[in-house]
């Protein structure tokens, strides 16, 4: 939609929403949240992008097509679900690599169900998204 | 707490059945987003409500201090809700696509699948 | 099964080998004729034969067969008409493109009726049954060009199975009663079924399969519209085999079933009926074809009518006259075939003048014929007087099964007139001037059926010691002794045969004038079976075309309609049936807040209902959807609250993009549907709400969310436990449901007709 | 967890609380109101619009009721994300170019 | 940039000093390290930046202040029981032509009491604005272009 | 043992990923699909040889101990369906590679199909409710996207009522879960199966059975809520119906056969009577509907109502004998159903048509398909010695026994009928001349097709007959399926007892 | 701490009081032009006034931030939501209102941007 206004705000909004979801998809463990949460704000961020200016312009600034971001979400879902094989547990059993601190209290870890959010989050914006250009492209 | 609340899912599920027995497929979708709410929302109240705390642990504590709100019924009304974005989003690209290659959306006249008259032979 | 012609060579091929089959095809029944015939002198001495293999253990099911006398009979005259068929059926469709099929078929059906009679088990009887029928459906049909063909083809198919599905269910309580599906244990607990209250119900089960099998009334029709088979099939089918698997099941049962008045009654007067019908029908016939299969008509159901009884003689009369039937009927059927093929018709009023040119024809379907007259001194005659002295002997009607007999004797006596006299006397008729004798093929296995009913009424000790005997023996159950012999003495059969021919006679020389008085239409008669098929058939469609219109009328409205008014009707039975609850429901107190958010949902809820445009009922939705949000937010839900309020957000966003390609308007409905929907609507919802406060009546405990709560620090290193749940606890659940969602996203893509981009544009 | 310098149970704040929650309510049923009312489609988006506005207020209202901080990420995404339906209706209204 | 670089760098090392990282804290190291700056040897570029820090803080103000009225403003006008308002539609020619800038202008006027920016023409030449409480077209064209005009260009350029 | 009980999903959904990246290479992405189910086939073959030696076996999923996490279990059962599954898969991924179109092949259609798979079998393993949930979504939405894929118009239409229609059941499914986690406190179906039975408040376990009835009985397509079936599965290529046929409506029936078993065993005086009833009806309405029809499709898909009636019959009835009747009816009618299926599909290539009035000449010119098509037919009019029979034996004497003579009379009466409608297919495509003269015979595909078609109707046409001739292995298996369904002390312990599951791993 | 209760409490009647005018404003106001100029800023300073309570109530950084973040996001968003509604709105001729003393002058907007 060609409107000043609208373009002007996205060039601040669309960045502050995919921050913004990336801040909910990391804090999400601890807070309110997470994967589906963040994916969702992120896929948000595109829909604002796409109607200030444009399908076209969305895409390309996204570069790589939402329907393959999705299937990688899917993928590194998958990957930290059966990640467990190599530690000998269960399928989606969680693994946690603690780089510093302790795991109930904080510091810096690793662990695959951190991957199998952030595969959430990929899935949830590449699918929204998918939708998102797919109904706008009806013609 | 439950009592209102599970009037309330009554009434969507009214109005829900209501509008899906619409001839317009856009009302269907429209009493699909009430019921699908309704469903979410007797989970929610199944599972029992409580004006206490979301279901966080602060930091520092093992387990919550004082009484918090039952979390699996969250995370299944969660689970079903984006599982009812992904559907209804579908449904709306089906009607969409219905009514560009149909033409219509009044549901009594789709009737290509299942035409009007059975065609009877005579067959030996 | 040979795979398509296509092709000359290929043709050619399969004629060759036709020719070569010639011998080989007869080869294998005749082996086993071979071999029955060894077996011969130990089953008549009373021996029996039994083999097979468990089938299935736990149901005591097994592969069995055993033989005794009854069943080596039946083998017997299966395996050696089955040899004679396949060389006549050799000539007869030489050259045929689907012969290899049609002697798979054959195969098939020798087969089955083989097992039928050897099984020593129910149930292994009953697949062989059902074998039968399959195998005649597909030879009925073969001319499966022919819309006449695959009419009688369904016809017998549908009557032979529906008889075949109750004899099924009477088989399976015969073996609960008798307490094993065994033979041999079945035949020697006849007390104890005879003594069950299932025992009325289980003869009406077999008496439907064995009638159906053996076209008794009223079954009967389907088996004249069977002609539409190949003339070699019907003489296999309607003379020796597939309509007596019938007559072999009643005298299998009956030393089980038999000895009851129910039995001897219902038997003997289906049996009269069946064949005093069947007699006028055959008077009426011009097709020598049909003509000769009503004549089978008349001697099953002379056999049912003899095997009700359960007197020596009435059963050898039985046994004999079965026996006597295989032989001349196989070899008029193959007559007639011969005369189809060389004259091109089969029609009485067309053929004369035949015998000129036909002579071992001729001389074949004299013997044959005289045989079925029961003339002297072949063993049709014997068969004849030993029926008459049955015939009397049957302790409940003597009077009726004699009349019935002597009438259906003396049309038999027509019918063989017009059969083996008819075409080949008179001038020859010269719309076929050029017939020619058949080829040897054609007539050998005729021939020696013929030569044999004559040899074996001059010795009649050929079959009699072996195998009438011990087969009257084995239903029995009793060791008797039969005499067959040409010469009785002048008694009552005898004069009862003179009566018999000389009527017979009659009838024959005024044949013509008999046929118009009997040709009143039928057509129009209730009892016209037939055509009440047809009827039947035209019935059922139309219940299934009505039925179809009433519930899968394409109309989707009503479906959603059915169904959730059978929720409601079921929920509403689940609810008030113990009728033994007290809800409690108290208005508790709810603050301002909780009241504005679900002001709101309901608000939305019911503007949504009214909404006549779809733009105000999705603003609707956008109140509802933040009502509904400020729900979750007050009782402890921030992620589900935050989740909903961005699903809402994204779904109007997509409602929104596709809105303007959609029409404005909607198409109303009618009053009178709008105020059903919404009271179907209101009953509804009032049985949720009620299914949800019964269910609230419970106390709750979850020991899962309480696990949650306290593992979710400590094992699974999470503060917000619903995150905690979705990425751990319970990832599986979140795995099944990106996959949705993935789903759901390229289905729709692919669906608006899109390629999934596979690079920047 | 953040810890509240007053008392949220302080008769002053419940009084306050109280208030502001009948006035919400009344606002919200006012919203709701146009929202049925209409008559252009521009007015009911504008009155969906200040709802999802007075949402963020609830959540805000909700977290001094309570006294949990939590509240506040309900309303940093809805004060995100809410204009959108806004805009999405609006570009609706001018594509579609008739009165609705 | 560079100096507003700086000054956050300065107020990072404040919280670091302090160790306290709190948002109020930073922002009186924020504060500090602007007045230091100030204070400081002049630095290149340094004029302009805190020329532009001191109207964009004026101009937050301006808007908050412009927001407050605005509503009470409203507020007046929805609780009076007579609708005293003569809403009319006035085009609006503009001078400044920076597509930010117009963003700011559209948003400051939106936030007048009263006002509310219905389009913009197609080359960005002028504004339809809807406004209640003024009278005189002409002088309300007056009053952006002296009032909210000169200010979003002082403030941004 | 855990990761076994995943790869029954995994491996499609990994499939499905694979020919996702790969739809744009026809042969490649169908190869893949192929591989993915043979591997699936192995998969289920070791599952069911475990579960056959040691009884019922379960996983944690992510180690969480089992009324807490989501437990997968495959019993006899599970592993039977697992099998019959992977069979189909294979078959129809096989067929689907010349019956699919290169445009639909790279829509996705592998994806879908596998992704299908995978939902399906996630069904047959969950010991879940909610997981189950889950899974009917994922076997949901990729049945969706089959049903429209192509997007013809037909395909639209029957597409709205297939998903308006399910989409209820699926909202039903959800909503009796949520209740019956309300009154019980647990989503584990062994858990759900101690506590329910604790629970004192009959009306509400009566309300959430007939809840459960009603959402899996649209699934399953029973009486009267099967409208979805016949409207809309005459419309997607005959692949897709193929495996919709043999699949979709089972995993209905087998989600019934569970929680009538598992989870509501305790009031069969109301739930198996409601089923009882609705068994009957659904098998008379199907097979009276099949009546009605002259399109090829349309008899067979009104038959999987009909047959679906048997299936639940066997539950209704609620004695050994009749479960293991419904396994193995399950068993032989999915192998015949799809069969049948597919040799539409091959009909029509040959002639052009599904409109039985006009198409024929078939058995003139394809004797091998119609042999094939002869015992599918005659074997889902339960003619001995075919598979069909022995279905149909078992549950007729499971009524006999009980003294359920109206239950036989209609087994009876929907046997005749559908030997009626099978004949009308036969008599009409089969032996009929062909009346438009257009027909090919098989030699007229090329050879890959040939045996793209001709291999998995083979293959599916002797389990026919295999399970007609030799029937006891299976018998046995549904006799052992049913007294495990009946008496689940052994299900209960895999799944509720962690020391059990230990000691079968170290076995 | 009498004081912050008083401020708190303050802050959020005035801040609900600003919603409820912004709702009244909405369905009191006679077209939709004048509804839009009364509801949307003073539901913003609702919620602003509002936040700010939480803030002050909590006094913590993190809560503070994110109060201070929610306010500016408002800020940003909302603006540009009415903007966009009221544009829709004028291009495509909603009428304004007729008891005002000038006459709707544009009957055609496309014109008028001319
Ligand atoms: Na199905
Ligand atoms: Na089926």
């Amino acid at each position: 939609m060609n409107s000043l206004v609208l373009q002007s705000a996205t060039r601040v909004l669309v960045a502050l929403l995919l921050v913004f979801s990336v801040y909910m998809l990391l804090r999400g463990h601890n807070h309110p949240g997470g994967g589906f949460i963040a994916g969702l704000i992120a896929a948000s961020a595109f829909a604002l992008f796409a109607m200030a200016w444009g399908m076209e312009a969305a895409q390309s600034a996204l570069r790589i097509p939402p329907g393959n971001l999705a299937a990688t979400g899917v993928l590194i879902a998958a990957f930290s679900g059966v990640l467990a094989v190599f530690f000998e547990g269960a399928p989606f059993s969680g693994q946690w690599l603690q780089l510093t601190g302790h795991k109930n209290t904080g510091g810096i870890s690793i662990s695959n169900v951190l991957i199998f959010d952030i595969g959430v989050y990929l899935v949830v914006f590449g699918s929204v998204l998918t939708l998102i250009f797919a109904l706008e492209e009806v013609k | 707490m439950e009592g209102p609340l599970a009037i309330v899912v009554g009434i969507l599920i009214a109005t829900g059945v209501y509008l899906m027995l619409a001839r317009d497929l856009l009302h269907y979708l429209f009493g699909l987003v009430m019921i699908s709410n309704a469903a979410n929302l007797a989970i929610f109240i199944t599972g029992r409500l409580t004006r206490a705390s979301p279901a966080l642990i602060p930091e520092g504590l093992e387990v919550p201090p004082m009484p918090v709100a039952n979390p699996l019924p969250q995370a299944l009304i969660l689970t079903a809700i984006v599982i009812g974005f992904g559907l209804l989003a579908f449904t709306l690209a089906l009607i969409a696509q219905a009514y560009k290659v149909l033409g219509t959306l009044d549901v009594d006249t789709m009737r290509i699948a299942e035409p009007r008259k059975i065609k009877r032979k005579a067959s030996p | 099964m040979g795979t398509a012609g296509g092709g000359e060579n290929r043709d050619n091929g399969q004629a060759k080998l036709g020719r070569h089959l010639t011998l080989l095809t007869a080869l294998p029944p005749a082996l086993l004729t071979l071999l029955l015939l060894l077996y011969m002198p130990d089953i008549a001495a009373g021996r029996t034969i039994s083999f097979g293999f468990v089938w299935i253990a736990d149901l005591g099911i097994a592969f069995r067969f055993y033989i005794d006398a009854l069943s080596l009979l039946f083998a017997l005259l299966i395996s050696a008409i089955g040899a004679f068929v396949a060389i006549y059926a050799v000539a007869f469709l030489h050259g045929h493109p689907q012969l290899r099929r049609f002697f798979l078929y054959l195969y098939l059906f020798i087969v089955g009726m083989l097992g039928l009679v050897l099984a020593g088990d129910l149930i292994t009887l009953f697949v062989f049954w059902e074998v039968t029928s399959v195998a005649s459906y597909l030879l009925i049909g073969f001319n499966h060009t022919s819309a006449v063909a695959r009419r009688s083809a369904l016809q017998a198919l549908l009557v032979t199975t529906l008889g075949g599905l109750c004899l099924l269910v009477g088989l399976l309580l015969l073996g609960s009663v008798a307490g094993s599906y065994e033979m041999t244990q079945v035949l020697a607990s006849g007390e104890a079924v005879r003594a069950s209250p299932l025992y009325f119900a289980i003869l009406i089960l077999l008496l439907i399969g064995a009638f159906s099998k053996s076209a008794q009334l009223p079954f009967h029709f389907w088996l004249p519209n069977a002609m539409a088979a190949p003339t070699p099939v019907s003489a296999y089918l309607h003379s020796a085999t597939m309509v007596k698997a019938g007559i072999y099941l009643l005298a299998r049962m009956h030393p089980v079933m038999g000895q009851t008045d129910i039995w001897e009654w219902t038997l003997t007067c289906t049996g009269a009926a069946t064949a005093t019908v069947a007699a006028v029908a055959a008077l009426r016939q011009t097709d020598l074809k049909l003509a000769l299969a009503y004549t089978t008509v008349i001697a099953l159901g002379t056999l049912t009518m003899f095997l009700g009884s359960d007197a020596t003689i009435v059963i050898a009369a039985a046994i004999t006259f079965l026996f006597v039937h295989s032989l001349y009927k196989a070899a008029l059927f193959m007559v007639v075939g011969i005369i189809d093929k060389q004259a091109g018709t089969r029609d009485i009023n067309k053929l004369g003048g035949l015998g000129q040119s036909m002579q071992i024809t001729f001389v074949i379907a004299l013997a044959a014929a005289l045989s079925m007259a029961g003339f002297p001194p072949f063993l049709g005659f014997i068969g004849k007087e030993l029926k008459y002295e049955g015939a009397l002997a049957v302790a409940s009607e003597p009077a009726l099964v004699a009349t019935a007999a002597v009438f259906a004797n003396a049309v038999t006596v027509t019918v063989a007139g017009m059969v083996a006299l008819k075409p080949f006397l008179g001038r020859p008729n010269h719309v076929y001037p050029n017939v020619q004798e058949a080829p040897a093929g054609l007539w050998i296995s005729p021939l020696i059926l013929g030569g044999l009913g004559l040899t074996f009424g001059l010795v009649p000790e050929l079959v009699n010691d072996e195998l009438i005997t011990p087969a009257v023996t084995a239903i029995l159950g009793t060791s008797e002794t039969i005499e067959l012999k040409l010469w009785h003495g002048l008694n009552i059969p005898l004069l009862l045969s003179i009566l018999t021919f000389g009527l017979g006679i009659a009838m024959y020389l005024g044949l013509s004038r008999l046929r118009d008085w009997l040709s009143w239409d039928f057509s129009h008669a209730p009892t016209n079976a037939d055509q009440l098929w047809d009827k039947s058939l035209e019935k059922l469609r139309l219940i299934a075309a009505l039925q179809t219109n009433l519930l899968q009328n394409g109309v989707m409205r009503h479906y959603l309609t059915v169904i959730f008014f059978t929720i409601s009707l079921v929920l509403t039975y689940a609810l008030i049936r113990t009728g033994q609850y007290s809800l409690v429901f108290e208005w508790p107190h709810l603050n301002l807040k909780e009241w504005a958010a679900i002001l709101l949902t309901v608000g939305g809820a019911l503007m949504a209902g009214a909404a006549r445009k779809p733009l105000i009922a999705i603003c609707a939705l956008g109140a509802l959807g933040v009502g509904i949000a400020l729900i979750y937010l007050f009782f402890g839900a921030p992620d589900v609250a935050i989740t909903q309020l961005l699903v809402e957000t994204l779904f109007l966003v997509l409602v929104a993009a596709i809105l303007p390609r959609l029409p404005v308007f909607s198409p109303g409905r009618k009053i009178r549907f709008r105020s059903r929907d919404a009271a179907l609507g209101a009953l509804l919802g009032l049985l949720v709400t009620l299914t949800i406060l019964v269910v609230l009546q419970t106390p709750f405990d979850s020991p899962a969310s309480n696990f949650f709560k306290e593992a979710s620090v400590p094992q699974a290193h999470g503060r917000n436990i619903v995150n905690v749940i979705l990425v751990d606890f319970r990832a599986l659940d979140t795995f099944g449901e990106i996959i949705v969602v993935f789903t759901a996203a390229i289905a729709a893509v692919t669906l608006l007709g899109h390629r999934l981009r596979r690079g920047k544009q | 967890m953040p810890v509240t310098t007053v008392d949220i149970h302080s008769s002053i704040i419940m009084l306050a609380i109280n208030i502001s929650s009948l006035m919400l309510l009344l606002a919200l049923v006012m919203c709701f109101l146009r929202i049925a009312l209409g008559p252009t489609l521009a007015d009911r988006v504008v009155a969906l619009d200040v709802l999802n506005i007075l949402a963020v207020a609830y959540c805000a209202l909700l977290a001094i009721a309570s006294g949990q901080p939590v509240y506040l990420d309900a309303a940093i995404a809805l004060a995100l994300v809410a204009f959108l339906v806004s805009v999405a209706f609006a570009r609706f209204i001018e594509k579609s170019g008739k009165k609705l | 940039m560079r100096i507003f670089l700086l000054n956050l760098l300065l107020a990072i090392s404040w919280a670091a000093l302090t160790g306290n990282a709190t948002l109020v804290n930073l922002s009186f190291g924020f504060l500090l390290g602007y007045l230091a700056l100030r204070i400081s040897p002049e630095l290149p570029g340094g004029s302009i930046y805190f020329k532009r820090l001191q109207n964009f803080s004026r101009l937050c103000i301006f808007f908050l202040q412009e927001l407050v009225l605005s509503s009470l403003r409203a507020a007046w006008e929805v609780f009076s029981p007579i609708l005293k308002s003569r809403p009319i539609i006035v085009r609006i020619p503009l001078e400044i032509h920076e597509r930010n800038q117009i963003f700011v202008l559209i948003n400051l006027i939106s936030l007048t009491p009263g006002t509310m920016v219905l389009d913009i023409a197609p080359d960005n030449s002028a504004l339809i604005v809807h406004t209640m409480f003024v009278d005189n077209p002409d002088r309300f064209r007056q009053e952006i272009r002296l009032g909210f005009e000169r200010r979003v260009r002082e403030a941004i350029s | 043992m855990s990761w076994l009980l995943a790869l029954p999903f995994l491996i499609p959904i990994g499939t499905a990923l694979a020919t996702f990246s790969a739809r744009a290479r026809h042969p490649l992405c169908g190869a893949l699909s192929v591989l993915g189910c043979t591997i699936l086939l192995i998969i289920a073959v070791t599952i069911i040889l475990l579960v056959e030696q040691n009884g019922p076996i379960a996983a944690q999923m992510g180690d969480w101990e089992a009324p807490f996490g989501i437990t997968l279990v495959a019993d006899r059962l599970s592993a039977i369906m697992l099998l019959i599954s992977a069979i189909v898969g294979l078959c129809v991924s096989l067929f689907a590679l010349s019956d699919i179109d290169k445009n639909r092949v790279t829509l996705g259609f592998h994806s879908f199909f596998q992704l299908l798979l995978a939902g399906v079998c996630g069904s047959f393993v969950t010991g879940d409710l909610f997981n189950l949930y889950v899974w009917f979504e994922v076997m949901l939405i990729a049945s969706f996207a089959l049903l429209v894929l192509g997007g013809e118009r037909v395909q639209l239409d029957g597409g709205i009522k297939y998903v308006a229609l399910n989409l209820i059941s699926t909202l039903l499914m959800l909503t009796s879960i949520g209740l019956i986690y309300g009154l019980t406190g647990t989503l584990n179906m062994a858990q759900l199966h101690i506590s329910l039975a604790a629970v004192n408040n009959p009306v509400a376990v009566s309300a959430l059975a007939v809840l459960f009835i009603a959402a899996f009985g649209i699934k399953a397509a029973i009486f009267p809520l099967f409208f979805w079936l016949p409207a809309s599965y005459h419309t997607p290529p005959v692949a897709v119906t193929a495996v919709f046929a043999g699949l979709l409506t089972k995993v209905g029936v087998y989600t019934l056969i569970r929680t009538f078993t598992l989870i509501f065993p305790n009031d069969p005086g109301f739930t198996h009577n409601i089923l009882l009833g609705t068994a009957l009806l659904t098998m008379l309405t199907g097979v009276l509907g099949a009546a009605a029809q002259y399109e090829f499709r349309k008899i067979l898909a009104f038959h999987i109502i009909s047959q679906i009636g048997f299936l639940v019959l066997g539950l209704a009835l609620n004695s050994p004998l009749a479960l293991a009747g419904s396994v193995f009816y399950i068993v032989h009618n999915i192998v015949a159903k799809t069969n049948l299926f597919l040799i539409s599909g091959t009909v029509q290539r040959l002639s052009g048509s599904f409109e039985l009035s006009e198409i024929g000449g078939i058995y003139k010119a394809s004797p091998l398909l119609s042999t094939f098509f002869f015992i599918a037919a005659f074997s889902l009019s339960g003619f001995p010695p075919l598979s069909g029979f022995w279905a149909k034996l078992l549950l007729l004497k499971a009524s006999l026994d009980q003294t359920a003579y109206l239950v036989a009379a209609v087994i009876l009466i929907t046997g005749v009928l559908t030997l009626y409608s099978m004949s009308k297919i036969w008599a009409e495509a089969f032996w009929k001349p062909d009346p438009t003269g257009d027909c090919s015979d098989l030699y007229t595909l090329s050879l890959p097709e040939r045996l793209q078609r001709l291999l998995p109707v083979a293959f599916l046409a002797l389990v026919t007959l295999g399970l007609g001739l030799l029937p006891e292995p299976l018998i046995n298996y549904a006799l052992a399926t049913a007294s495990e369904l009946l008496e689940p002390k052994d299900y209960l312990d895999a799944v509720l007892k962690p020391e059990s599951i230990q000691s079968m791993g170290n076995r | 701490m009498v004081l912050d209760e008083l401020f708190i409490a303050a802050l959020i009647l005035i801040g609900s009081f600003f919603g409820f005018s912004a709702a009244l404003g909405l369905l009191r106001m006679p077209d939709f032009y004048t509804r839009m100029s009364t509801s949307g800023k003073a539901a913003t300073l609702c919620c602003g006034l509002l936040l700010a309570g939480v803030a002050t109530l909590f006094q913590d950084a993190q809560v503070t931030a994110r109060a201070v973040a929610a306010i500016l996001f408002l800020l940003l968003t909302v603006p540009i939501g009415v903007h966009m509604i009221a544009r829709a709105a004028f291009r495509v001729g909603t009428p304004m209102w007729r008891g005002s003393f000038v006459k709707p002058r544009f009957k055609n907007p496309k014109k008028e941007l001319q």
